[in-house]
């Protein structure tokens, strides 16, 4: 089929969706508009899938299918078209946006059926894939500027969802301003490259991106690529940004499963992926990059120990990990870095899609000091939570073990990695296994501390499928990416994603130490693998201790670490912080600054000028004093005055 | 010797300044008398000292024409003077008082 | 004649009603006739040749011929979307007036018309003097409508908005005067007050040195439009106006008269003083700055919805000055956009505004809360017209919002870097209201409705859709496809920015309907 | 010296005697029929006729740059139109007479004897070219106002007003005499015509001359209600009744700024440098004492009153530029037509002002204008008419007569003047939009007295219509105004 009119279909099938709910949205029919949304994205992913074969059958170095529909702003050298283009990084994204987003669809039907607002919601749905879609496949960063802003816009809808919940609201709320924050900084980075460059599209932009390494903090390259990344920081949840994705949580659990988990948060990583030639070219960009990867994923990771809401738990993990792919691209493996993406899209959706039927069988309960001993509740939702524990912590050979190790060598072995990176990449594993052992245990295994007014149900299989899907997915998603050390053993399976990315993915400059003597460092690739395994199972061990072994210990453990365990319960206070420090000062001064500059200064200046006018007014008015000769005075003063000023001067 | 020419040889100032003290005394009766009625005299009196420097201009520039002014402006003294007494009469009918400071309720 | 009749024909409508007999009749005639009027003014678009950068349909008569002033019209690029938005307004904000004016109709309505001409012919008005009876003539409706159907402090709103108003133009009038005494030196010996007379002049500039012709001429005319935009820190005068001014009132203000003022600084400002308007750029791209920020921090603690929105007004508006100061095809294109998508997007949100004070008698968004439930089609338009104010892509504001940060960028980076903050606090006063007024549980006036049926909240009525559908529609239509709109500027922009040292303008009669 | 009286005198001065004529019928009639008061309606014709009859000859004889009687009086384009405002004025008066409370009843025949011959003391004013004819029009105009102020039904203020006005009148008549006699002393001629030729000169070289000038400067200032010689004018125009005041306001300002312009037209200006920064801030003080007094005023009257003198300060700039410039007929006609302006809009409000005034002691206030609009739209859109021409609001008439009388300011250089000017715009706004807020936006029940006024209306309505349409054809009226003086 005609390029041109599958991407139409592949854009316009959600929008279609989102009109059909979106007119209707009082009505509480979720299986019609269920039906439809997910129809509208199954469509979607129907042609997803024939874009992707259409590129699978193009020769390795054209692998690009570029449309344009119009001409969307043109003002002197800047053209945006409303061009799209599939190549081998956003053919990718389209698989797992459809592709996940069909099973989340499908999921929400039967998580959302008892919502009278359901009809609404699966237009917001069908909305935000529209926008993803936008985002991965505009092909200038105007156009993906798009897609950018249309999924804060849907992720606000959908936070505040139930927005008759104050809280809700304000959540939706804070997302979008964070939201904001960052791409405030994206435009700013977009407006440095579209001066130094004269183009926005990424096809141009990476084809002109320098090829020597820019040295200097202040090069225009270094600076563009810097506040694309803070823009990133905004929509991918990392450090200093990411204090809105935990709130995030508030909206409904297959939201956080499709858009705060697999898909809009790793819009930031997608991006710099596709410009990876302009960051390649920026080292200090992606030291920082890199730098804020491993810091946002230790320091989530260490939250996500203290959290009791089971989606709370999953949401720092989230920011753990996806501070784990910027740590990827901020050494330089773009490659595994998309890989995590792509392993992380399936098995986070799969534990959030499991929370979510969790959470139904439980009545909406979210803390899991209130669960334990789910498994002989809802067997199918354990398993396939089991599948995806299994994948995060990088259980060898489940698909996070390939990607997370892809990205652990790298950050050790890059010629933009370095020691340190590789430590906290490791103590994140850790920490990982250890919040994600304890999660396991605390809600599905050990002892029920149930509510006894609680039964819970498994869920129905239109909420089961989806999640055995992707419990497969999480599973051997990862042989796609094999790394040589361990294809090699295991019948020669070639690396097919870094075959098919090869292509799109610019090479560091300095980077012939892996290329070619990858040989030579096998025995520490091992080395190093085994080292942090060993580390992660000993983690994941002693958290499986201290929730149902010695269920008591981590109480103790709590104990000694008093303080220091309620500043980390508090996620380190950084959002009192930024109450204290951003926001409360400025709402005040802006009260400040209306009083005194409007009301005390420029209407008091106005006033003021009436005054004076006023009072000469009060003075001429009292020179008429009605007594006819003081007023034969002032022409006698007149004359005087008159006369002395014409004769005498 | 105290020089006393100036009283001997009367010259167009001697007339000037005449006219102008009377001038005077008559605007200052204006600015300071409070009877209407005097208050019209004063008036006059500035008719007249003018009436007394035109004549003079008119003797020292030999213009005759000045002295033709000098019976417009008593014509018009008289019509004023009329004007201004008929005024008074009424108000004083209806007021009983001639006291200009009476009359100051227009003001401000 | 189009364009006389499209300045004429509302005062001929005015006189129409004046003499109109039937009391109840009143406002579907003056729906009917500005409907005819929005159709002549397409009429015109037509025939208007978006390839040609100087003015069209030109009409020139002698007026005075003593000082050399004409009834001259004539209409290019950059005001022939302002005509486009003026017009259209206009049968929006009768409709809207349905309910919410129910006393003195006809005067209301006559007031409308003459504001409507006025306004028309500021716009089109190419000669000096013809401008300025335009312009001022624009004072009186307006300050009757405030004054007359406003809210509770109308009197003071309404003087404060004249004489605010009015100080500022006087002085622009001085300017016009003494400009048309330097004209014999271009005319050959003739006093003339026509604008393209003016461009030929060579007005003196010293820099740095305050009184010189120029720079005092600059500042006459850029401050009578400052006042009118209004430019931080003039714009006391607006927030009370809008907030006393009945809806139709806020919209004509917002949609279009601050429109006067940033159209002026094009029209007038740019082209007559090249050298002042380059050497004092700076103040007003900071004036702007400060309006984009300090309209939207003060905005951010209003307790009144209207007032809220007049804040927001001052620091869009602060975008487009910077947007036109800065001179480049981004800055101004994106200024001359950002004037549509205001009047759109602001004139929506007063709209929406009035629409609940009708039903309600209450602003204050302390009072509201869950209104998203009890009206959800009236919370999804003001969503939607929300999301056009903070500029999401996909809407129309984002185009113009975009090409002025992107053109002051190219002018000075420092100035995108502080002005782009604008979009982060417009997304924080913007939703912070929405979020008082629509979300968390019932407040006040919804929980007190829900319970007296006779205060019910009804959602929108037919007719307050068909009032906001054509706002809506051209919120998407100018933000996906705003070459539909911004192609009729293109021309003359490029024309302004090009030869703004020796600006001149070719003038292009009337075509004949058909010959093109 | 040919002294000789021929027909065209006669001819020349006949609107003159026509008026005096008809001034004599309705009185006659009255004191024929034992001294009884006579229809009138019928006196009220007469007068008209007379004023039309006037105004006709002027049209037709006047204008023709003749002078009679030896030169002393001239029939020039002055003559004609402030000549021809000051009749239009009379005849606006005249109506409101007619019908307000404080001038309608048993005295009419005597008023429009006045008026008629105080129009009569104007148009010798306008015509004089001798410094001592135009003393005795000045007078004739004078002590007829002085009369007929005095002549009002209300019995308090407006006798104190005549008191006034005839006590600083005289007082003021007496400076301007005093002047004339210097003027003659030292330059042995008191024709205008005469002193053009060496007036310039003459002030330079002669102090007598000089303060002569500067005298009889003072006088007018004085007529014209200049600051500081202004403060009779609000006590007097309050005092007054109502149709007297516009009478005052409109005629006697018109014919006296007329005769300040031929005393100016002498170029004394052009030699005295000081005289002439003098009277430049005199101008400066005038405008803003006007209008920042009228700012404080309740009384409507009042606040016209203040704005009289307001304008007056307007008028002086243009009188200014008329005195320093070289093609004075421009800077003139911009004076003069300001003058039809001002007495149009002026006389309008009055005519409003007059209607309103249920009893003869009946003093409006700003307040009393609440509700105004819903009882009488077409009064009240009048008035705000003639308001927002008087603050100089386009396209209303006020606004070209401010822009004509600027732009002649700015021609000659006067910039600052007319910076002041378009300030104390600004600054009057405040005061004039004050009765439209109270007549739209406020409630009440403000409404005309209720005996029949048609008359009145009648020329409210002109007035307004002339306001409103003659801005836009006011550039032939100009250039009319500017070749009949050229």
């Amino acid at each position: 089929m005609n390029h041109q009119i599958l991407i139409a279909i592949l854009l316009l099938s959600p929008v279609v969706g989102f009109l059909l709910n979106g007119v209707r949205f009082k009505s509480a029919n979720y299986v019609l508009a269920g039906s439809i949304a997910t129809g509208a994205v199954f469509v979607s992913f129907i042609c997803s899938v024939l874009l992707f074969l259409d590129l699978v059958s193009m020769p390795a170095e054209n692998r690009r299918i570029a449309v344009e529909f119009f001409t969307w702003i043109a003002v002197d050298n800047l053209k945006i078209n409303a061009g799209f283009v599939v190549d081998q990084i956003s053919s990718i994204m389209i698989l797992i946006i459809t592709g996940v987003g069909t099973l989340i669809h499908l999921f929400s039907i039967g998580y959302m059926h008892h919502d009278k607002g359901v009809t609404k919601y699966f237009a917001y749905l069908n909305l935000f894939i529209f926008n993803m879609l936008i985002l991965v496949l505009g092909d200038s960063l105007l156009t993906m500027f798009v897609g950018w802003e249309g999924v804060g816009l849907c992720s606000y809808l959908l936070i505040g969802f139930w927005f008759s919940d104050s809280a809700k609201a304000a959540a939706g709320m804070k997302a979008f301003i964070t939201n904001r924050i960052g791409d405030a900084a994206f435009i700013i980075g977009m407006f440095i490259l579209f001066m130094t460059f004269g183009t926005l599209n990424m096809h141009e932009l990476n084809a002109l991106a320098p090829t020597t390494i820019e040295a200097s903090w202040l090069g225009a390259v270094t600076l563009a690529t810097l506040m694309l990344f803070i823009g990133a920081t905004g929509k991918s949840a990392q450090i200093p940004l990411y204090v809105w994705l935990p709130d995030a949580m508030a909206g409904p659990t297959p939201v956080s499963a499709l858009i705060h988990a697999a898909t809009m948060v790793t819009a930031g990583v997608y991006m710099i992926i596709r410009l990876n030639p302009l960051f390649i070219a920026a080292p200090n960009t992606m030291f920082v990059i890199a730098t804020i990867g491993a810091a946002t994923a230790v320091m989530a990771a260490i939250i996500g120990l203290t959290q009791y809401d089971i989606k709370k738990v999953l949401a720092y993990s989230t920011v753990s990990q996806l501070g784990y792919m910027f740590l990827a691209v901020g050494v330089g493996a773009f490659g595994a870095g998309m890989m995590h993406l792509m392993t992380h899209a399936f098995f986070k959706a799969l534990m959030f899609l499991g929370s979510g039927s969790v959470i139904h069988g439980m009545h909406e309960e979210q803390d899991i000091r209130k669960m334990g001993g789910l498994k002989k509740y809802m067997p199918i939702t354990h398993f396939t939570f089991l599948m995806g524990w299994l994948a995060i912590i990088g259980f060898p050979l489940f698909s996070g073990f390939f990607s997370k190790d892809e990205i652990l060598w790298n950050a050790f072995s890059s010629p933009r990695g370095g020691e340190l990176f590789w430590i906290a990449g490791v103590i994140g594993a850790i920490l990982t296994a250890f919040y994600m052992t304890r999660l396991m245990a605390l809600t599905f295994w050990g002892k029920s501390r149930l509510d006894s007014k609680v039964h819970p149900h498994e869920s129905s299989l239109i909420m089961t499928i989806p999640l055995m899907i992707l419990a497969i997915l999480s599973v051997v998603g990862g042989f796609v990416g094999v790394p040589h050390v361990i294809g090699q053993y295991l019948g020669h399976i070639p690396n097919f994603w870094e075959q098919w990315l090869e292509p799109v993915i610019r090479a560091i400059p300095a980077n012939e130490f892996v290329a070619t003597h990858a040989a030579d460092h096998e025995g520490l690739e091992w080395s190093l693998m085994g080292t942090s395994v060993a580390l992660v199972m000993i983690s994941a061990l002693t958290a499986f201790y201290f929730y149902i072994i010695k269920p008591g210990t981590s109480e103790k453990v709590r104990k000694i670490f008093g303080p220091v365990y309620n500043f980390v319960n508090h996620k380190y206070f950084v959002d009192e912080f930024y109450f204290a420090a951003v926001i409360n000062p400025i709402v005040k001064q802006s009260q400040n600054l209306w009083f005194y500059v409007d009301v005390h200064f420029i209407d008091k200046m106005t006033y003021w000028t009436a005054d004076i006018v006023k009072g000469g007014g009060r003075v001429a008015k009292s020179f008429q004093t009605g007594n006819m000769q003081q007023y034969a005075m002032y022409i006698g003063v007149g004359i005087v005055v008159v006369l002395s000023f014409v004769l005498m001067r | 010797m105290l020089e006393t020419s100036f009283l001997n040889n009367i010259g167009l100032e001697h007339y000037l300044v005449l006219s102008a003290v009377l001038f005077s005394l008559g605007m200052a009766g204006v600015l300071l008398r409070r009877n209407l009625i005097v208050l019209m005299m004063s008036i006059e009196l500035m008719l007249n000292a003018i009436n007394i420097s035109f004549v003079a201009f008119s003797k020292f520039n030999n213009n005759p024409e000045g002295q033709v002014m000098v019976f417009f402006v008593m014509t018009i003294a008289a019509a004023e003077a009329a004007v201004g007494l008929a005024l008074a009469v009424s108000i004083f009918k209806r007021f009983k008082e001639v006291n200009i400071r009476f009359f100051e309720h227009l003001k401000g | 004649m189009i364009l006389s009749t499209l300045i004429f024909l509302p005062i001929v409508f005015a006189l129409i009603l004046t003499a109109w007999p039937q009391k109840s009749t009143i406002r579907q005639l003056a729906l009917g006739f500005s409907l005819l009027q929005f159709a002549v003014s397409i009429l015109m678009l037509k025939d208007f040749d978006s390839g040609f950068a100087g003015l069209q349909f030109v009409e020139k008569f002698s007026w005075i011929e003593r000082f050399g002033i004409s009834y001259f019209v004539g209409i290019d690029g950059i005001s022939v979307m302002l005509v486009m938005l003026t017009t259209f307004l206009m049968p929006i904000m009768i409709l809207a007036s349905w309910k919410s004016i129910d006393e003195k109709i006809k005067g209301f309505h006559i007031a409308l018309f003459v504001l409507q001409s006025a306004m028309l012919g500021s716009f089109l008005a190419v000669d000096a003097i013809l401008f300025y009876v335009f312009w001022e003539m624009s004072l009186v409706p307006m300050y009757f409508i405030v004054g007359v159907w406003g809210g509770a402090r109308k009197i003071y709103a309404t003087v404060k908005f004249f004489i605010y108003t009015m100080a500022g133009s006087v002085l622009m009038l001085l300017a016009i005067i003494f400009m048309m005494r330097l004209t014999p030196e271009v005319t050959g010996g003739n006093i003339s007050a026509s604008l393209l007379d003016f461009y030929k002049l060579k007005i003196p500039f010293v820099a740095g040195e305050f009184f010189t012709a120029q720079t005092l001429l600059f500042f006459a005319f850029a401050l009578a439009f400052a006042i009118k935009v209004p430019l931080f820190p003039l714009h006391t005068w607006l927030p009370d106006a809008h907030v006393e001014a009945p809806t139709p009132g806020s919209v004509v203000l917002a949609g279009v008269m601050l429109k006067m003022g940033t159209y002026c600084y094009l029209r007038w400002v740019l082209p007559l003083f090249p050298e002042a308007s380059a050497h004092y750029a700076w103040l007003f791209i900071a004036l702007g700055v400060i309006g984009i920020i300090y309209g939207a921090l003060v905005a951010m603690i209003q307790p009144d919805v209207k007032k809220l929105v007049a804040y927001s007004s001052v620091s869009h508006m602060g975008y487009i000055i910077i947007g036109i100061f800065v001179m480049n095809s981004f800055g101004v294109s994106g200024a001359l956009y950002q004037m549509l998508n205001h009047g759109i997007s602001t004139g929506a949100l007063f709209l929406l505004i009035g629409m609940i004070y009708e039903r309600t008698h209450s602003r204050e968004i302390s009072k509201y809360g869950g209104l998203a439930k009890a009206m959800p089609w009236y919370t999804i338009a003001f969503v939607i017209v929300t999301m056009s104010s903070i500029a999401v892509p996909m809407t129309n504001g984002f185009i113009g919002e975009f090409l002025i940060l992107l053109g002051s960028y190219k002018y000075n980076p420092w100035i995108a870097c502080v002005s782009v903050s604008g979009v982060v606090l417009g997304a924080a006063y913007m939703l912070w209201m929405v979020k008082k007024v629509f979300f968390g549980p019932a407040g006040e006036i919804v929980s007190h409705a829900a319970v007296d049926k006779e205060h019910a909240l009804h959602d929108l009525s037919a007719r307050e859709i068909a009032v906001l559908v054509p706002m809506l529609v051209l919120i998407f239509w100018m933000g996906l496809f705003p070459n539909h709109f911004m192609d009729y500027s293109k021309k003359s922009i490029d024309h302004l920015i090009a030869n703004q040292q020796n600006y001149s303008l070719e003038l292009r009669a009337e075509v004949k309907m058909g010959d093109k | 010296m040919n002294n000789s009286i021929g027909l065209s005198d006669i001819l020349l001065i006949s609107p003159l005697i026509v008026l005096f004529l008809f001034s004599l019928i309705p009185l006659t009639g009255k004191v024929l029929n034992n001294n009884k008061e006579q229809n009138p309606a019928s006196s009220l014709i007469v007068a008209l006729i007379g004023l039309c009859v006037a105004g006709g000859l002027l049209v037709v004889f006047g204008g023709s740059d003749q002078t009679a009687f030896n030169g002393q009086l001239l029939f020039d384009g002055l003559t004609q139109w402030a000549g021809l405002i000051a009749l239009l004025a009379a005849a606006g008066g005249l109506i409101m007479m007619y019908e307000n409370t404080s001038t309608q009843g048993k005295q009419f025949s005597e008023l429009i004897f006045l008026t008629m011959n105080s129009i009569l003391g104007m148009l010798i004013l306008v015509s004089a070219v001798n410094l001592i004819t135009l003393f005795i029009g000045l007078e004739l105009m004078s002590l007829s106002l002085y009369l007929m102020i005095a002549m009002s039904n209300e019995q308090k203020i407006s006798k104190e007003a005549a008191i006034k006005y005839f006590v600083l009148g005289s007082f003021a008549s007496a400076i301007f005499l005093y002047g004339v006699s210097f003027v003659f002393g030292s330059a042995n001629t008191v024709n205008i015509v005469d002193l053009m030729a060496n007036a310039a000169t003459l002030v330079k070289t002669n102090k007598i001359f000089l303060f002569g000038m500067s005298f009889i400067t003072i006088g007018f200032c004085f007529k014209v209600s200049i600051a500081p010689f202004h403060a009779w004018t609000p006590d007097v125009y309050q005092g007054a009744p109502t149709p007297i005041t516009s009478y005052m306001a409109t005629a006697v300002k018109t014919v006296s700024f007329a005769a300040f312009l031929r005393v100016m037209a002498t170029q004394t200006l052009n030699g005295s440098q000081n005289l002439f920064d003098v009277l430049q801030w005199l101008a400066v003080i005038t405008m803003t004492v006007g209008n920042v007094a009228a700012i404080m005023q309740t009384n409507f009257k009042r606040t016209l009153a203040y704005s009289s003198i307001s304008h007056s300060g307007y008028l002086l700039v243009g009188l200014i530029t008329a005195g320093i410039s070289q093609n004075s007929s421009y800077s003139a006609a911009s004076v003069l037509f300001y003058l039809l302006t001002y007495s149009v809009m002026t006389m309008g409000a009055f005519a409003v002002l007059s209607m309103m005034e249920k009893s003869e002691n009946h003093f409006l206030t700003n307040e009393d204008f609440s509700g105004f609009a819903k009882n009488q739209p077409l009064l009240a859109f009048c008035l705000t008419v003639f308001l927002l021409s008087l603050a100089g609001l386009p396209p209303l008439l006020g606004f070209f007569g401010k822009l004509y009388l600027f732009s002649a300011a700015v021609n000659e250089g006067l910039m600052w003047l007319a910076l002041w000017g378009v300030i104390n715009s600004v600054i009057s706004v405040f005061y004039y939009l004050r009765p439209i807020v109270m007549m739209y936006m406020k409630d009440g029940n403000a409404d005309i007295a209720e005996h029949p006024q048609q008359a009145t209306t009648v020329l409210v309505v002109v007035a307004a219509i002339f306001i409103l349409i003659a801005g836009l054809f006011s550039g032939p009226l100009f250039t009319l105004f500017e070749k009949s003086l050229g």
